[in-house]
């Protein structure tokens, strides 16, 4: 225990030297804050239509009422609201899809770069495949034809990026494969799992968490791209409320622009978070 | 340390500069040839008298081809138009008026007799000769993978009796066959010019008798067309060029309007009127369409909207003015009936108007035994109709409180298709469907036989029997009767619950003269520049 | 020898370096002069400020260290008061660089040709075709086989030894007056620094070039050098005639470093034998600084010593040295 | 040479596993016709349609017939365009090619000037703003920057045209739009790698000559700085087509993006196999090309 709080106070003080790193966090920290109690903060019921208070504009205008502080969308539905459970899906759904791809390919990457050979060519050419595309275009291609709703956009995002993590970790393994206490472990007859699991995913953790921050980020700005091209998830992300609002930019500005806010920062957040774990966990890495 | 921060500032303000440059002599270059192709409308408006005039339109999506009967989108047939002429036309009113025709009759209820005017030519000089109506008709009705062939297939046959006179022939008698003439199915094909080129040469090189000639069409980015010179009626006077533009993204097609790059706009909302009318020089208009929104209902026995009581309930329960005023900002019109006014067999009295009583509708749920709150499940296309999200949402939250919980279940428009034809949209769906040839034959013929995709399970036997009736009669006012009759059945028993008729909305330069049609068509020889 | 021209005349620099932990001094009070054609080394464990120094020569420090107090004489003109631009007319020109790591020092996507002929076209008024032929008579000059094939070689394509004579090429390419070696043969295979000694040496007799030798390693001071500077925690702590040094050290970590260095063909491992390490920047004792690892130390090294003359050319800063003298000599 | 071979050697297994990804998903998904008829036609219609395009066969049929024709070139008729799908996406690919391009140029323009300010002045004020405006063009979503763009420049300014290709001006703000994620990327990344190469000892070398401080950063540092730039392009170049599949869209642009959402949307599946492949090939040629630059402007590498 209580060399766990000491850990956690060390990377607490090393995440207040960095003022970017720290940003970073607090950003984060209120966004999953918000999201986690998205239902005790909203004022109101995101699905409640009140067509009296259609486009009201935020509070702080002319015509903005008290109790609708960010205004209302065109059926009078409370944005404020709107935005703060659409930052628990949005969250969700960047958090779930890195974890689809992740466990798709840090086992690959593990066992590509470790046992090398066919099965790492053979994983490779997928991966170039895989590179090939897109990620938005495999999503639009796979949700256009198939019914396009969260789990599927979090199945396909997970599935067309797991790429990245299966690279990293394989350059990873490869490096470590030639450090001495691999080698002694294979020398010693340690069985091949035993290395891959207890001896080398270990190692290749700092890198993964790293690429998965950024991949959240990633994930949230594909997510309003699609709902913009008409095939997004439909619910009530931060990419739906923006791509929707678009239509009412000139008139109603509110509508669209504090859901881009909202995406802009987050994402903002978790670039300089991910940015501070690399330089932290990873200080030769440079790209 | 300064100097080189100077050094870059002076970098990034050349870069600058050299692209300002770069693109000042691209301006110029355009500038030069601005006689020969110059295409931006806003040139045109700034342009003297003797200079190009063009005319710029921008449509949300491409056209589909010029095989012209081989498509079922009104945005095609509405460029399609000014190339190809059909043999009747509606006129802005809509009535339907001779086009390429000089004189028809019918000789028998099987049999009309027709002449064509004479001295019309194609764009490549040939005149219009009997023979290519028979070429273009009898390719429509028999062509079983064409999508106009199953508006045409009644033709049986057209027979050739000299240049200029024919005659044809439909299986059976069809009071609707003028009204199926005056559509794109109608459009004439050049028969000399197809068989002498090959069909490919004419899908890239159409040529056709309409008011325009085709000059080029850049997939996905523009259609440019120009008068015709030897047009039958005259060449079109005061416009030298029409350019079709394809802008998917409404707001860039109305940010195109406001800063002169286009002329006309077409698929806009009635919120975007405001923004346009706000602005000096480009104004919204409006005009009825042929659209009709509505909610089908699953009449399957597992399904509680099998229930009458449930179904009027509904009805009941949905304010249509809050929707036709609020949502589409009054650019509807409320109505109990798909077939309006215009539209041969419409009923006035299920036009513009509407039932709402909620407590009515709380009551009725109670007798139906779904006083504790009933679950419904309603399938809408994403963002495929006009506001058609914002409108379902708001009768969900009207649904909502005479107890019923509607769960929108949005889905992309073909996997819309798949499941209304399955029949597996839950209780309830939305869409909105038009009628191309103004006849109630069309709208009201899924209530009547099993042709209705949506298995809505809908039966009743005065209903199909009314509908044969009248499919073939040429007693025009009976008929008349018979389509008025099943609207009101189809009021009362609800197999759909009517919603509104929508209007289309447009922005129009002030520097054109446009009236926007019913049936969503671009007639640009009925347009003015000024 | 007093009265030969003067070329550098260093006095009083002082150097600091202005790191997170507060402002570092690196290079404390340190004098000395570079006659005409005269070869100087100057010599000190790694962290003794004799980099920094010739760094400070240069004005190459990097952004944080900075000169705060001295002048530098070079050839009539003070060198820290020199604009930036005059101070690039005489980098290059004027002082050349040979420095320790030939492979990293040398940009490694450039031809060594172009890298050579740089300074040439910076410096002087030749055509390209003139300032090619100049490198590639450079180039035979430092004992480089085949200089026009190495003239379009890349740096990594060349062997260690070939690097350094690229670089001493590029040092020469301008004729300067003043060529400072730091390290030069460091990295180098023992065999090697010796051929590589020689062309330095040779080369600055016949052109007449003065040169500052950067090194920690006696041995090669024993090569090359005229005269030798002791440097000690930033400071100068002896400075003589290279006899009196290696036949006379006076200051006790001269002696020291002397002790420590074994034959010439060991030279990497040498200075691991003086007890403990040269105290850091950031904690440097008061008094003498080479108090605490010093064998001789008495309460008086607690004050500062002052840089003495006691024979002819002969500095040494210790307050022992007097005694040093009676007891040993 | 021999690696040369070697790499595309490598493309053509990549290029089946994409045939066959590419296959099966457009087979799992729905039926085509019913998008293709009338929305008032009858199930009869609908079934002659299906056997009249041959969607009434065996997969496994399918994929062979489908394979086969791939090699030659040959997608299927596209059911929209009632024409062979490949001429169609080639069309295309000039557009979006120029798009690409000079994205690319644009991304390159802006981050080298501001990714070697902001190693230059680290930790300054200057080096915190171009971070931060990198970061924010990472976190603006495409579609929404070229609207906002759009509404700056060519609505309220009125300077650069809305929408459309056609002058050089047309592509100033679809580039930007594409550029901007990418621009930031090579910022942030030329940042680290000059801060890395202004280290090195061989700009200490190259100051000692007596060169400016200009020249040292620019001719020395640069080149040094922008060989692994070359690596992080190839490997945007994927993301940077799927950008400007949005900016097409946005900016009316007729290029592949554009046909390619629009045949999803109709689920023309000639055309969006062809889309795919074609893409494909795109970036794996880009990347490939970056690979032989790579071995070509870095001379520590050989490549024989």
């Amino acid at each position: 225990m209580k060399t766990n709080q000491l850990t956690f106070l060390k990377w607490l003080k090393m995440l207040g030297s960095s003022k970017t790193g720290s940003l970073g966090a607090i950003i984060i920290l209120t966004v999953t804050f918000t999201a986690s109690f998205a239902s005790f903060i909203a004022p109101h019921d995101v699905y409640e239509v009140n067509l009296n208070a259609a486009s009201l504009p935020p509070s702080w205008m002319d015509g903005g009422e008290s109790q609708y502080v960010l205004g209302t969308d065109r059926l009078g539905r409370d944005l404020f609201s709107r935005v703060i459970y659409g930052s628990q899906i949005s969250l969700l759904v960047g958090i779930s899809a890195v974890i689809v791809a992740g466990v798709i390919g840090v086992p690959i990457g593990l066992i590509s770069g470790y046992y090398g050979g066919f099965i790492d060519s053979f994983f490779m050419r997928i991966v170039d495949a895989n590179i090939a595309i897109p990620v938005i275009l495999i999503a639009l291609f796979v949700l256009g034809f198939l019914n396009p709703n969260l789990i599927m956009f979090i199945l396909v995002v997970g599935v067309a990026t797991w790429y990245t993590y299966a690279r990293v970790v394989r350059s990873e393994v490869l490096s470590l494969k030639e450090r001495e206490f691999i080698k002694a472990a294979r020398v010693t007859g340690v069985r091949n799992s035993v290395i891959l699991i207890r001896h080398l995913l270990p190692n290749v953790t700092s890198s993964v968490i790293v690429v998965s921050t950024l991949s959240v980020a990633t994930t949230i700005i594909i997510e309003s791209s699609l709902s913009f091209l008409g095939l997004g998830p439909k619910a009530i992300t931060w990419g739906a409320l923006l791509s929707d609002g678009r239509d009412y930019l000139a008139t109603s500005w509110w509508i669209a622009t504090f859901p881009g806010i909202a995406i802009t920062i987050t994402v903002l957040g978790i670039i300089l978070l991910g940015d501070w774990l690399r330089d932290v966990l990873d200080p030769h890495s440079h790209v | 340390m300064k100097k080189t921060l100077m050094f870059m500032v002076v970098l990034c303000g050349l870069l600058i500069l050299s692209l300002v440059a770069c693109s000042n002599a691209e301006e110029a270059n355009v500038d030069q040839e601005k006689t020969n192709t110059e295409e931006e409308g806003k040139e045109v408006s700034e342009s003297e008298q003797d200079q190009e005039r063009i005319l710029t339109i921008a449509i949300p999506n491409d056209i589909y081809s010029f095989d012209i009967h081989d498509h079922n989108q009104i945005d095609t047939e509405a460029v399609h138009i000014n190339i190809f002429s059909y043999l009747l036309t509606r006129q802005t009113d809509m009535e339907v008026e001779p086009d390429l025709l000089e004189s028809y009759e019918p000789v028998d209820d099987v049999t009309w007799a027709m002449s064509l005017k004479e001295g019309i030519t194609f764009h490549n000089g040939d005149p219009l000769t009997a023979e290519d109506v028979k070429f273009t008709l009898e390719r429509v009705a028999n062509d079983d993978t064409l999508q106009e062939h199953g508006r045409l297939k009644v033709i049986k046959e057209v027979k050739i009796l000299n240049d200029y006179e024919f005659e044809i022939i439909t299986d059976g008698a069809q009071p609707t066959l003028m009204n199926l003439l005056s559509r794109i199915g109608s459009g004439i094909l050049p028969k000399n010019y197809i068989e002498e080129n090959g069909w490919d040469h004419f899908l890239s090189n159409p040529i056709g008798t309409g008011p325009f000639k085709f000059v080029e069409w850049r997939r996905d980015d523009r259609i440019i067309l120009e008068p015709y010179e030897n047009y039958f009626e005259g060449r079109v006077q005061g416009i030298d060029q029409v350019v079709f533009r394809v802008i998917p993204e409404v707001s860039t097609r109305i940010n195109e309007l406001l800063t002169g790059g286009v002329d006309i706009v077409t698929d806009l909302t009635p919120d975007d009127m405001q923004r346009i009318n706000a602005q000096e020089g480009v104004s919204a208009v409006s005009a009825p369409s042929q659209r009709v929104g509505f909610l089908g209902l699953h009449h399957g026995e597992e399904h509680p909207t099998s229930d009458p009581k449930v179904r009027e309930a509904i009805e009941l329960a949905i304010d249509n003015e809050a929707i036709t005023k609020q949502i589409l900002l009054g650019e509807a019109t409320p109505t109990r009936t798909r077939i309006t006014p215009g539209n041969f067999g419409a009923h006035p009295r299920l036009y513009n108007t509407y039932l709402y009583d909620p407590n009515r509708a709380k009551q009725l749920l109670e007798e139906a035994g779904y006083g504790d709150g009933l679950e419904l499940t309603l399938t809408l296309a994403d963002n495929h109709y006009l506001k058609a999200n914002e409108i379902n949402e708001v009768i969900a939250s009207m649904l909502a409180q005479v107890g019923i919980d509607v769960n929108i279940q949005f889905v992309d428009w073909s996997r819309f298709l798949e499941l209304r034809n399955a029949g597996d949209y839950g209780q309830m769906y939305f869409a909105v469907y038009g009628n191309s040839i103004f006849d109630s034959s069309i709208g009201l013929q899924e209530f009547a036989s099993n042709v209705g995709w949506d298995r809505a399970s809908y039966r009743n036997e005065e209903v199909t029997e009314l509908w044969e009736q009248a499919l073939n009669n040429m007693n025009f006012d009976e008929r008349e009767e018979q389509y008025q009759r099943i609207q009101e059945i189809v009021a009362e028993e609800r197999p759909k619950i009517y919603l509104y008729h929508q209007n289309e909305v447009y922005g129009v330069s002030d520097d054109v003269i446009f009236t926007p049609r019913t049936d969503s068509m671009l007639v640009i020889k009925d347009m003015r520049m000024q | 020898m007093k009265e030969s021209e003067v070329l550098l005349e260093v006095k009083n620099l002082k150097t600091h370096f202005n790191t997170i932990n507060g402002v570092v001094p690196s290079v404390e009070d340190v004098s000395f002069y570079i006659n005409k054609g005269e070869k100087v080394a100057i010599v000190g464990e790694s962290g003794s400020g004799k980099s920094v120094t010739s760094l400070s020569i240069m004005r190459l420090l990097s952004e944080t260290g900075k000169i705060i107090d001295g002048s530098i004489h070079f050839c009539g003109r003070n060198l820290i008061e020199l604009s930036e631009k005059d101070m690039r007319k005489i980098r290059g020109n004027e002082i050349a660089m040979v420095f320790q790591e030939p492979l990293s020092s040398l940009n490694p996507v450039m031809t060594v040709g172009k890298q050579i002929m740089e300074s040439i076209l910076l410096h002087q008024k030749t055509r390209k075709q003139n300032a090619k032929q100049q490198v590639i008579d450079l180039l035979n000059k430092v004992g480089i086989p085949r200089p026009e094939k190495v003239f379009s070689s890349y740096p990594h394509l060349l062997s260690g030894g070939m690097r350094q004579r690229v670089m001493i090429a590029m040092a020469l390419s301008c004729q300067p007056k003043l060529i400072i070696a730091d390290e030069p043969t460091t990295a180098l295979d023992v065999t090697i620094q010796a051929q590589i000694l020689s062309i330095l040496k040779e080369l600055s007799e016949q052109e007449e070039v003065a040169i500052l030798l950067i090194t920690h390693d006696l041995g090669v001071v024993a090569e090359v050098a005229d005269r030798v500077i002791v440097m000690y925690a930033g400071q100068v702590v002896e400075q003589a005639e290279i006899f009196s040094i290696f036949d006379y050290p006076k200051h006790p970590y001269t002696k020291a470093l002397l002790n420590s260095t074994p034959k010439l063909d060991f030279s990497q491992t040498e200075l691991l034998s003086i007890e403990g390490t040269v105290p850091s920047p950031m904690e440097i004792p008061t008094g003498c600084r080479f108090y605490d690892r010093c064998d001789f130390s008495s309460e008086i090294c607690k004050q500062s010593p002052e840089l003495k003359e006691i024979t002819d050319g002969h500095q040494v800063r210790c307050w022992l040295v007097e005694e040093a003298i009676d007891n040993r000599i | 040479m021999t690696y040369i071979i070697k790499k595309l050697f490598q493309i053509i297994p990549v290029l089946f596993i994409i045939s066959f990804v590419v296959f099966i998903f457009v087979n799992v998904s729905g039926d085509p016709v019913v998008l293709m008829l009338p929305e008032d036609a009858s199930n009869e219609e609908i079934k002659a349609m299906q056997e009249s395009l041959g969607l009434d066969k065996p997969v496994i049929v399918q994929y062979g017939l489908f394979l086969s024709n791939v090699m030659k070139g040959q997608f299927g008729q596209s059911f929209v365009y009632k024409q062979e799908a490949l001429p169609i996406v080639l069309e295309r690919l000039p557009a979006t090619f120029e798009l690409m391009i000079a994205a690319i140029i644009i991304s390159i323009l802006i981050s080298i000037p501001l990714g070697v300010l902001s190693a230059i002045k680290r930790n300054t004020f200057i080096d915190l703003f171009i971070s931060g405006t990198s970061v924010l063009g990472k976190a603006m979503p495409n579609f929404w920057l070229g609207l906002m763009l759009m509404l700056v420049f060519s609505v309220y300014l009125q300077i650069l045209p809305v929408s459309s290709r056609g002058s050089l001006l047309h592509l100033v703000l679809p580039a930007i739009t594409t550029g901007t994620a990418m621009a930031a990327e090579l910022t942030r990344m030329l940042r680290s790698q000059m801060l890395d190469v202004l280290h090195q000892d061989y700009m200490r070398t190259a100051r000692s000559k007596g060169l400016s401080h200009f020249s040292v950063v620019y001719k020395h540092g640069l080149r040094n700085s922008l060989l692994p730039v070359i690596t992080l392009i190839a490997l945007n170049i994927s993301t940077l087509v799927g950008g400007a599949l949005v900016t097409e869209v946005v900016f009316a642009w007729p290029g592949i993006g554009q046909l390619v959402i629009s045949a999803v949307h109709a689920r023309d599946m000639a055309v969006v196999q062809a889309c795919i492949f074609v893409i494909a090939i795109f970036v794996i040629g880009a990347n490939f090309l970056a690979d032989i630059l790579y071995r070509v402007v870095d001379p520590r590498i050989k490549y024989r």
